[in-house]
């Protein structure tokens, strides 16, 4: 949390039809207010980047030679971000398959309605099949993961919308 | 040589790993857990890849995931750094059924190192000073007994799979073996399920003195020197230095000797520590052999210029040691300090946080081993060493001096740290001369603390 | 978070429709309101802590073993801080005097009024003595230089209050 | 030895005089410019004292308030470092007159060496090669001409008086020595008061070649190998190492003889340089003596393991050399990278302002030295040099991997920096031959800015 952060949050406030406005976050405390507009009821939706802040970005160089993991931190990060999408991730690390046998069609595509308990796909570690169950109703907006690739514990594997 | 290996480890050591496979144009894959993903290892691995939650139990201990996100990635070994796996003889073996090159030496010979009392005997056998105690295991209070008589008092009763003083008991006297020996037998019985006991004798204010050895597949052992790590709190090294000012070049090396016996005797290759306890009279004692890399590994590569990292990867891979003993040439003096994350003002309590602003000293001579930087969280679920400050001077005077103005510089704000503390260490008439054994923290606490309360700066 | 990102924080409030803001950051705590855009009243009650909190302050193994550094520096800090006291400053790096010679008054004592362009004191810098003027007509309120020591270029030497 | 010096400087170099310093025990009054009164330096001397204002001509170049302040702060010595006061003979001088010691060598010897001319006599009379020339001044253009006939086209115009590339031009042919003379002359007047001319013959694509001296005030003088400094922006150093790939041992015991004959030539004492340019047929030219500690000292440092600054200041109290010749042993290869803040894509233009995150390599043989840390400010007003990165490995070959290492890690944000621009050359097939020379990065400018453009890493 940074000044910046702090900038950009009164600018959102500013913008907004907010009245008031308070805040308390990582040893940070803020709080404002203002004439016109009508109340809203703020809530945060940038903790993470947000907590990112202190990190060291990689830079120029390291964007260079480490593709693959600037790429999986970006990709991580940037679904984080956005609080209004649900998130289906990975429970386990291993390689993830979007169908039950390769000859066969995928679980999910997106703009398919889902039911909370339904398997959306697969994930195989130490030679064990796990089940990825969605775990919400509604409909998948986008895939991330990519078939029979590895992916980390806890990595956005899809997102959706609730209906 | 490797193209890819995994790195089954976190903080300052993977970034040691990673910066030597770079190095050797070796690719990374770093297993972190979920807790470490902010950490500076994450950010320079070629891949970084999550294996689970922040317990290590459901992340950096887990075999066989390891293995799995291993062969997964392709990777053709996997370097378990030191903690953790480090020392599992399970996990090495694992590796080797799975086709992947576990970096260190086989599981058979962490297994045979790993039992005290059966390498006990080994040593015996090949010449190698131990403690003396009883021949083998010893089956009831009566049989402790007659030992002790023997060897007489004080005697250590220790449990064959003990390791971090558990399953262990100090007597001095016939009174006070009877408890020791049933607690410390109920204890191992708990702890490892194996209440299999013998006796040693117990050295008092003993120097902590170990060798590191390196060796290779085709049966070459060298040893780098040793390393005096008699400064510990708890059992737990604090500061270490190569060469010890208490070995005469006579008894260096005959002790340096006596641990290429010794990794022979085991069969050993990769990169290990023979570790000994030197008594008041300079006799020395084999007490285990660490079949890792060691935390302060540092200390040697700065007086021998040998890259033990960088071997240890190459023997690994087959390889020949690029050194006989005789091009070993130890020169200088080497100082490290474990710069940990905990307050010395609140009983050496760990101090997780987040580092507002850090400063780390540079400059001839230093360096620097931490995975640490501005805005970094230190994390409550791993060990609280930080940072590792080494230092490389002409003479041992040198090498104190310089270390004292690396941590005068030393700046981590947001965090309680131990710098102050080894810094006034540095300044203990007993330290200076050279005059310390294991007893010395222990012993000199009170008046540490006192000068660390009081701000003041010890001799100057 | 220095005084720089205060001030950019207090323009922004000027500028903006906002009527209150209060913000407690990295031991840095701020409020101001206004009427109407027009008066800005704003209380300030860490200043120092903001001002040193990118600066590497001197550790406690620093203030044992310099500590003439960390007051020196402490003391410039200190004075910097309140901007409602009038400082007169040395012109140069030298000795500072308060008295034309040993033997004499010093030229000004705290309770004493002085007239803007009055000599308050001398520094001796290569040889030449320099006469340091009051900048101000008003009040010395405290002497911060020590006699026969050595001042900083730009050190405070005296405070005053105007009349 | 000195119980309290001045130290004349600022930035990486005033502290690195700073950390030796408090190694040796000697207190450090440090004379700083009110714009860097946040820097580091003033955190770690015993006495910082601000002497004036951000302009150097009103600080750091203000000799009488310098030696003004060593007197009152009772220091008996002045390090000038590099730059600003180090190579000023009338302050040397003035320091003598005033009791204190300037820490390298007299006014006399900056004097003898710093005119280019003599000093080129001075070398010619102790069989010290320089390139072919003229015997001494030269009159008149016809007088010129004449010797350019002599010696063949190209030809060097140069002030005796002459410096930092002011009133030097280079004449190809009869045609353009008119104009050259006449022009040089003329700036030389302007810029130095002082119009003597002499011509040298011009080495095309030279490689840049020097050697580290030592000496003593007993006559003892030394060598500590070479530095190839030949990757240079615009006759600026950016990347320096040791040894150089060019010598072979003859040719380089030869110009280490040779560099020895020219310091004791000049009744050398302190740390020095001495610069050869190298040409394509490899015979070596005096050029011309650096009579102080420079920044790129660390290569020949960590090849060395002698401490140049620590020798410098025992020198400088009467102490004689810790080494004789015969005790210095050369291992493995060093490279240096200086990191400037200043932007490759922009020109190189500085950079100043503040360093928003920072990250520095560290690890096994690399050392750090610079005076940044994370939230400083980077000062308009002076050199646009913040880092110096060094590495040492075994290999030529494994300091260039190690230095792209470090390098991958340097994260400097808030301001632009020229490590990505050091990492190409590291890359580049001709660098990495070691088939470089002083036309280098003129020559692979283009390249080596269309890779940073597009943020390719070379030939990987």
């Amino acid at each position: 949390m940074n000044i910046q952060d702090v900038y950009a949050l009164l600018d959102r406030f500013e913008a907004s039809a907010m009245t008031e406005l308070s805040l308390e976050m990582e040893g940070m405390k803020v709080s404002c207010s203002k004439f016109n507009g009508e109340a809203v009821t703020y809530t945060n939706a940038g903790t993470q980047s947000v907590s990112g802040q202190n990190r060291p970005d990689n830079t120029r160089i390291e964007k260079n030679t480490v593709p693959q993991n600037q790429n999986t931190q970006t990709k991580a990060d940037s679904q984080e971000q956005n609080a209004s999408l649900l998130e289906i991730k990975a429970p386990i690390v291993g390689t993830f398959y979007r169908s039950a046998a390769p000859d066969q069609e995928p679980f999910v595509q997106v703009g398919d309605t889902v039911k909370k308990g339904d398997v959306v796909g697969m994930i195989e570690a130490m030679k064990m099949m796990n089940e990825i169950a969605a775990p919400f109703d509604g409909v998948i907006t986008s895939i991330a993961a990519e078939n029979e690739k590895l992916v980390s514990f806890g990595e956005v594997l899809m997102l959706g919308e609730s209906q | 040589m490797f193209k890819r290996i995994l790195i089954a480890n976190r903080g300052e050591i993977a970034m040691r790993l990673i910066r030597c496979c770079r190095e050797m144009e070796i690719d990374t894959v770093l297993a972190y857990s979920e807790a470490d993903k902010d950490s500076l290892p994450v950010q320079f691995a070629t891949y970084p890849v999550c294996i689970g939650p922040a317990k290590a139990s459901e992340s950096y201990l887990q075999q066989d995931l390891l293995i799995d996100v291993a062969r997964k990635m392709e990777c053709e070994a996997i370097h378990p750094g030191y903690g953790f796996l480090s020392e599992n003889a399970d996990f090495a073996e694992k590796c080797e059924q799975n086709g992947i090159i576990f970096i260190g030496p086989s599981a058979d010979i962490i297994r045979k190192m790993g039992n005290k009392q059966a390498a006990r005997t080994l040593m015996k056998q090949n010449q190698v000073p131990v403690a003396p105690g009883s021949d083998g295991a010893v089956q009831t209070l009566a049989e402790a007994e007659a030992v002790a008589d023997k060897i007489g008092y004080p005697v250590l009763v220790k449990a064959a799979a003990g390791g971090g003083g558990r399953g262990m008991r100090k007597a001095f006297s016939k009174e006070e073996l009877k408890s020791a020996y049933e607690t410390a037998k109920a204890e191992a019985l708990s702890a490892f399920g194996d209440d299999e006991m013998y006796l040693e004798k117990l050295i008092l204010k003993p120097h902590h003195i170990e060798f590191q050895i390196l060796g290779d597949s085709f049966g070459n052992i060298i040893h780098l020197g040793e390393r005096d790590c008699s400064i510990q709190r708890r059992n737990q090294k604090m500061m270490e230095e190569s060469p010890s000012k208490v070995l005469s070049s006579e008894l260096r090396k005959e002790m340096g000797e006596a641990a290429v016996r010794a990794a022979k005797a085991a069969g050993y290759y990769s990169a290990g520590t023979v570790e000994f306890v030197l008594d008041q009279e300079k006799h020395f004692y084999f007490i285990e052999m660490n079949t890792r890399i060691q935390v302060e590994h540092p200390v040697t590569e700065m007086v021998s210029n040998v890259d033990l990292v960088k071997e240890q990867i190459r023997v690994a891979a087959g390889l020949r040691l690029n050194a006989t003993q005789a091009d070993i040439v130890l020169t200088g003096h080497a100082i490290e300090c474990r710069i940990n994350a905990e307050s010395p003002e609140r009983g050496f309590a760990p101090t997780p946080g987040t580092i507002e602003f850090l400063h780390l000293p540079g400059g001839n001579g230093v360096r620097i081993e931490t995975a640490m930087y501005q805005g970094y969280t230190i994390s409550p679920y791993y060990d609280s060493m930080v940072a590792k400050i080494i230092v490389h001077a002409e003479s041992r005077l040198d090498a104190i001096r310089k270390m004292r103005v690396a941590l005068e510089e030393v700046m981590v704000q947001g965090i309680d740290n131990n710098a102050f503390f080894q810094y006034l260490i540095l300044y203990h008439p007993d330290y200076i001369r050279g005059n310390y054994d294991t007893s010395f923290l222990e012993e000199h606490m009170g008046e540490l603390l006192e000068w660390h309360k009081a701000g003041v700066k010890g001799e100057r």
